[in-house]
């Protein structure tokens, strides 16, 4: 979008990770009624997808990433300042599973190893960063071996969700901000996955090039004590190195 | 009594109310009719493929083919039909488009019935040879193996030598004639040959505009037109208009332009009443004025307008007051002499002047 | 509902047909009839964008013609707007997804044309083109109908590409396709039925109109 | 010089090399064959639809329309041409068929001339119809008109009238014919009809085989057929095989089974060499017992096996130590009394005889 | 490269268009001839799996088909594995995601078939079914070769609805479409890129060689 000097009647377009689908819809609701005539146009997919399109000038003011490298590899091809990139989150990793399920998300990943548990769905860990992150849990419980014929793998963390609630998996290694959505948070039962046990999934974001300074207020609200209290109450922690 | 086809038949141009014999030794009946008059039409009802408005009616032999809007389906009818456009299967060679037919039946059996068909309509020759690129009187002869292969209940034949040259026709003809008569399978044929209808038909039926104008034996009805729509149609070539003058003795005298004819009483007919007296061209005779006296016979000095050669023979116009037309054989023109303008007697036996009472 | 993206996916569904219809005749009749052998490598081709996964398909068109590429660039400076991103850049992108879809029944149809009436038209002194258009297209009617259906229902359903190529900006490239996906993917269940359910009625009254009007005079089985 | 059409084809079972003079005055050339014989071939060629293998040749009045693989696209060749299936486009009306070929002209002219072709091939009332239903004689005609309509530079017309019925063709063969002579058009038609050749045509070639065997003026050809094949072509229906006993003063007397025959020498032939004697029925007169005197005649006494019914005539057939055909006419016929078994003397002029050396 | 999703694709493919063209021909046969008026509803209902994008259909389909429906329990009691991330699974979904490519080309070729044909077969007492196999069916292969080839092609390049019902297993329901999306996604674009050339040459010669069996003996235009 063309930069424009800040004021009303202002649209800014933001590409955002999936997982923040539910987080960030109410982020920007407060965002615009503080900031009048500000249009938040929020588009959410892949951060994978977003990349390549961005590359090949897409029309985003603002990017919000489920992985924080991928936002530092735009700044580094130049569609944005790397002082523009920014954490905002956290991710959390649960294991869910529907009501009436055969597992129960209380044993933790190594639960899922028991017989009963037939079907375990996680994020493609070749390109979502919670695949990533599920896999690593896997390992560190120990269970890669018992989980190996048990995995399917959704495109995205979503679909992995869609495979658990439907009961088609009996259980999920998802995104706590999921299990917390309105979809999924009176459909069945989890329990987190510690921290310690896979690679911080840290979710970044940053102002692209030629972004007009509502991006730079949105990124900011984010990162403020108001915006983090409403991504906390979505399941995320802060990132690292900021107030809890 | 004999089997019967009854046909009530109401679509497109047809309004037929028709009951054909069907006798084992006489199966043939041939239909006639100018171009457009119904003749497929009819077929393709009696077929099935076309579905006449009720109240329609089909009954072959008592069992009912079509009562109103019930009919039994095309293909449990058990007719072999030669249609007048072939419709052969194009991607079938010629022996699997004759075989089509023969479902159910040992795989030799089939190959005979086969062989025997084409043999029959004449193109053995064509046997292994691929459909597409027959010629079309080749066409024509392989669908007629095709409708005869299926030794049918019933034969629709719609012109089945129309595309063959004189020769091979008169040929098949003969051959065509004693497989339909050996068989004694009931068929109809449509076929705008004469020649065709007196060899291969034991009934006529003419079809003008969509309705039956006559029906019988085909000699009768090629000498003895009803209507001077049969008339055209079978081709008469000269229908006179004239008055009955008097009647005597079984026969009637007629005046016509300036002469007169005298034919035989068809009756019903009154004193000054207006007909058509119907004459073949082949039945006027031609001879010099040196006259010749014989049996009761009608002469009228006449004057050669025009002479037409056509087929064997050669077409003669005449004025004799009206125009007539007479059939005569090349010697017999060479031995008269016959030149435009000649003077001729056009003579015309009683019997073969046929009077059609006009309303 | 996203009525925006409703109307969006019709515009598109329906430039898509249009523009196909008008550009696959003239291609399915050269290689329906043409007599050089090489023609069936085409055929092949105008086939493959099938055979790529839709938003592999939808990557490598974004790449052909995003602002890195010399079409990208050509477009952005002769219209003054970029192709991707854009419901132009959807057009396109759709057009060549749906491509075999309008092809193929066209060939398949024009195939089946009689050859004797296409010998009738030229002896008769007229063009390949007035042969197509006066002979040929009124006898495919029915493949006209395919072309013309897949094309739309197609494009209708189509989200991969449109994805890729368009990014999925509300109001400007949200395809009601999309805006589906989208609310099943946050497990917003009961608007994807309702949309679901709109785009089945829609396309369903749609299509039978369509074939209604292209049943008249078929051929039928004699009844029993 | 005249122009001419000059063709040189072989393609499928086609071997032809031909000149055909084309004066406006005498513009119809009958090809005339039996069924699969390459008519409809050596039409499709001329009309550039067959690629005929080099080396081919076609050409009309200098201009080279195929000369090797050279080929003039068949759509600038401006052809006028009845398809033997007749091929008329099943979406348009008959109207819009008959038009179809007449572009760049105004609406009015369009009009008129599609008016005008309907009516020359006698079709005016089917104006406005659609094409689908149209019964078999009616598509033939306007897709004769279709192919009129186009004032082509060579009209090939692949049986044009065999689908009608008698009179409707009788009329619509001297309509035609009026039509080509006025516009003299060259033409190339295909029949199977004699009485059309004669009617329609000013040449004759003969095809046999994919073979011209005979070319010349209609009447010539049919009465002195030049080889076998010619004349069993054109119908000829006696060929008697003899040997040459003697030659004097232009006549040769040639031995047939037990008797013989006199003929006019057609030259070349040695006493005791194989000749066919060829007679048209319709030159076989009969006549009873009692002999009368007249000009150099053959005479044979002979018994009549059979009488068909053909058409206007009878055919007789008799055993006079060979077989042999005769026509006579009904009226002959009942007054010679003949039935089957009937004794008579089969009377050929010496000049109806026609001889063709055998190798 | 992953030559166990090339495989598993490959047999997904033929698989699919098998199971399309035999079950195809008698639905085409039925709607194309058929002379009740309601068959247009069913003709539009067969077209409908295009318009929902192919992850709602997915998903609908692993509703439809999981464990917790009846159809899912049905089939996982009668062969004792489950229906959804199985081969069959896939099967079942690919079939009815292609359908309307198979029978939609099929219709309108049958369309096309010379009505005086089916007639000549009906008075030589062939019933309808041995009518569409002897002589519309042979009559059709345009047709039938479109519905083969848009339903193969259509099945490799397919990803939507297999990554939903097949749930993207390596070895048992990863097929090379998803494989290369995969790629892509991951920015692997050397591999995505091999991949999709060997998917493209694959499709190619497969195309080729049908169109090159199909294209001897059909129409052409004369030569100049
Ligand atoms: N579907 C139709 N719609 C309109 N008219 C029709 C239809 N079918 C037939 N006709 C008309 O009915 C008449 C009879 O047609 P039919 O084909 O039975 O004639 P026919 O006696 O077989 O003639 P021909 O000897 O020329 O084949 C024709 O004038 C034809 O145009
Ligand atoms: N493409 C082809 N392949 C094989 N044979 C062919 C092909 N085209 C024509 N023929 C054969 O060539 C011969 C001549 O065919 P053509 O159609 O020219 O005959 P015709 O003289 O028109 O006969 P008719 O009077 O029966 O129409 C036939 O025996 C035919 O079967
Ligand atoms: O939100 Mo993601 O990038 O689909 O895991
Ligand atoms: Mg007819
Ligand atoms: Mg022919």
């Amino acid at each position: 979008a063309p930069p424009a000097p800040g004021g009303t009647g202002q649209e800014i377009t933001v590409a955002a990770a999936s997982d923040l689908k539910f987080a960030l819809d109410e982020a920007v609701e407060v965002f615009e009624t503080e900031h009048d005539g500000v249009e938040v146009e929020v588009t959410y997919g892949s951060s994978g997808t977003f990349v390549q399109q961005i590359r090949n000038g897409a029309p985003f003011d603002l990017y919000l990433s489920a992985d924080i490298s991928l936002a530092e590899q735009l700044a580094e091809e130049d569609r944005a300042r790397p002082q523009d990139v920014f954490g905002y989150a956290v991710g959390r990793l649960v294991v869910w599973a529907a009501e009436g399920s055969t597992a129960d998300p209380r044993k933790g990943v190594a639960g899922l190893a028991e017989d009963a548990v037939t079907t375990v769905a996680i994020a493609n860990p070749e390109h979502a960063p919670y695949g990533r992150a599920a896999e690593a849990a896997i390992r560190t419980a120990g269970v890669e071996e018992e989980l190996e014929g048990k995995l399917v793998l959704g495109e995205n963390i979503a679909q992995a969700a869609e495979f658990a609630r439907s009961g088609n998996a009996d259980a999920g290694i998802i995104a706590l901000s999921l299990a917390l959505s309105p979809g999924l948070r009176d459909e069945g039962t989890y329990s987190e996955v510690p921290l310690e046990d896979f690679p911080t999934v840290e979710q970044g974001g940053v102002v692209l090039e030629g972004a007009p300074q509502e991006a730079r207020d949105l990124a900011a609200f984010l990162t403020s004590p108001d915006g983090r209290g409403i991504l906390a109450e979505h399941g995320f922690h802060p990132p690292a190195g900021a107030e809890g | 009594m004999a089997p019967t086809l009854s046909l009530r038949l109401r679509h497109q141009v047809l309004d037929v109310d028709l009951s054909l014999p069907l006798e084992a030794d006489a199966p043939v009946t041939v239909l006639f009719g100018p171009s457009g008059a119904g003749k497929t039409t009819l077929l393709r009802c009696v077929a099935g493929l076309d579905a006449p408005a009720p109240p329609a009616r089909v009954v072959l032999d008592g069992e009912v083919w079509n009562e109103g809007r019930r009919r039994v389906n095309a293909r449990r009818r058990g007719i072999g039909y030669l249609f007048q456009d072939h419709a052969l299967f194009p991607h079938m060679g010629v022996d699997a488009n004759v075989a089509y037919g023969l479902t159910g039946l040992p795989r030799a059996e089939r190959r005979a019935r086969t062989a025997q068909a084409l043999a029959d309509a004449g193109v053995a020759h064509l046997a292994g040879r691929a459909t597409r690129g027959l010629s079309g009187g080749e066409a024509q002869r392989v669908a007629l193996a095709r409708a005869l292969a299926v030794r049918p209940r019933l034969l629709l034949l719609d012109e089945p030598l129309s595309a063959l040259d004189a020769p091979t026709r008169t040929g098949l003809r003969a051959g065509l004639r004693a497989v339909l008569a050996s068989s004694g399978t009931p068929t109809l044929l449509v076929t705008h040959d004469r020649a065709e209808a007196l060899a291969l038909g034991d009934r006529l039926v003419v079809l003008v505009d969509g309705r039956v104008h006559q029906q019988g034996p085909v000699q009768e009805v090629f000498s003895r037109p009803a209507t001077p729509e049969v008339a055209r149609a079978v081709g008469t070539e000269n229908v006179l208009s004239g008055r009955v003058e008097s009647r005597a003795g079984g026969l009637v005298r007629v005046g016509v332009a300036a002469g007169a004819l005298v034919a035989p009483d068809p009756g019903g007919l009154v004193p000054g009443g207006r007909v058509l007296a119907c004459v073949r061209a082949e039945d006027v005779a031609l001879e010099t004025e040196a006259a010749r006296a014989a049996s009761p016979r009608n002469r009228v000095a006449a004057t050669v307008t025009a002479i037409v050669p056509e087929g064997p023979l050669e077409r003669v116009e005449l004025d004799a007051g009206f125009p007539l037309t007479a059939y005569v054989t090349r010697t017999s023109r060479h031995e008269l002499g016959l030149v435009p303008g000649s003077r001729v007697r056009a003579v015309v036996k009683a019997a073969a002047v046929h009077l059609i009472p006009r309303t | 509902m996203d009525w925006d993206a409703v109307a969006l996916s019709v515009r598109l569904a329906s430039a898509t047909t249009l523009v196909l219809l008008v550009g696959a005749v003239p291609l399915a009749a050269w290689l329906a009839f043409s007599r050089r052998r090489w023609t069936v490598l085409v055929e092949a081709v105008v086939a493959l964008p099938l055979v790529l996964p839709p938003t592999v398909l939808g990557f490598y068109l974004l790449v052909a013609l995003g602002e890195g590429s010399p079409v990208g660039r050509w477009w952005s400076e002769t219209t003054g707007s970029p192709l991707v991103f854009t419901f132009n850049g959807l057009l396109v992108a759709s057009v060549l997804h749906s491509l075999p879809f309008a092809v193929q029944p066209l060939m398949a149809s024009f195939a089946g044309v009689d050859r004797r009436l296409l010998e009738a038209s030229w002896i008769l002194g007229r063009s390949q083109a007035a042969t197509v258009l006066r002979v040929v297209l009124p006898l495919s009617r029915p493949g006209l109908v395919t072309a013309a259906v897949l094309s739309f229902a197609h494009t209708i359903g189509e989200f991969g590409v449109v994805l890729m190529v368009g990014g999925n900006i509300p109001g400007r490239t949200r395809t009601v396709a999309i805006s589906v996906y989208d609310s099943v993917q946050s497990f917003d269940y009961a608007t994807a039925a309702r949309t679901s359910v709109l785009l089945l009625l829609f396309s369903l009254v749609v299509l039978v109109a369509t074939y209604a009007l292209n049943r008249r005079g078929g051929p039928a089985w004699p009844r029993p």
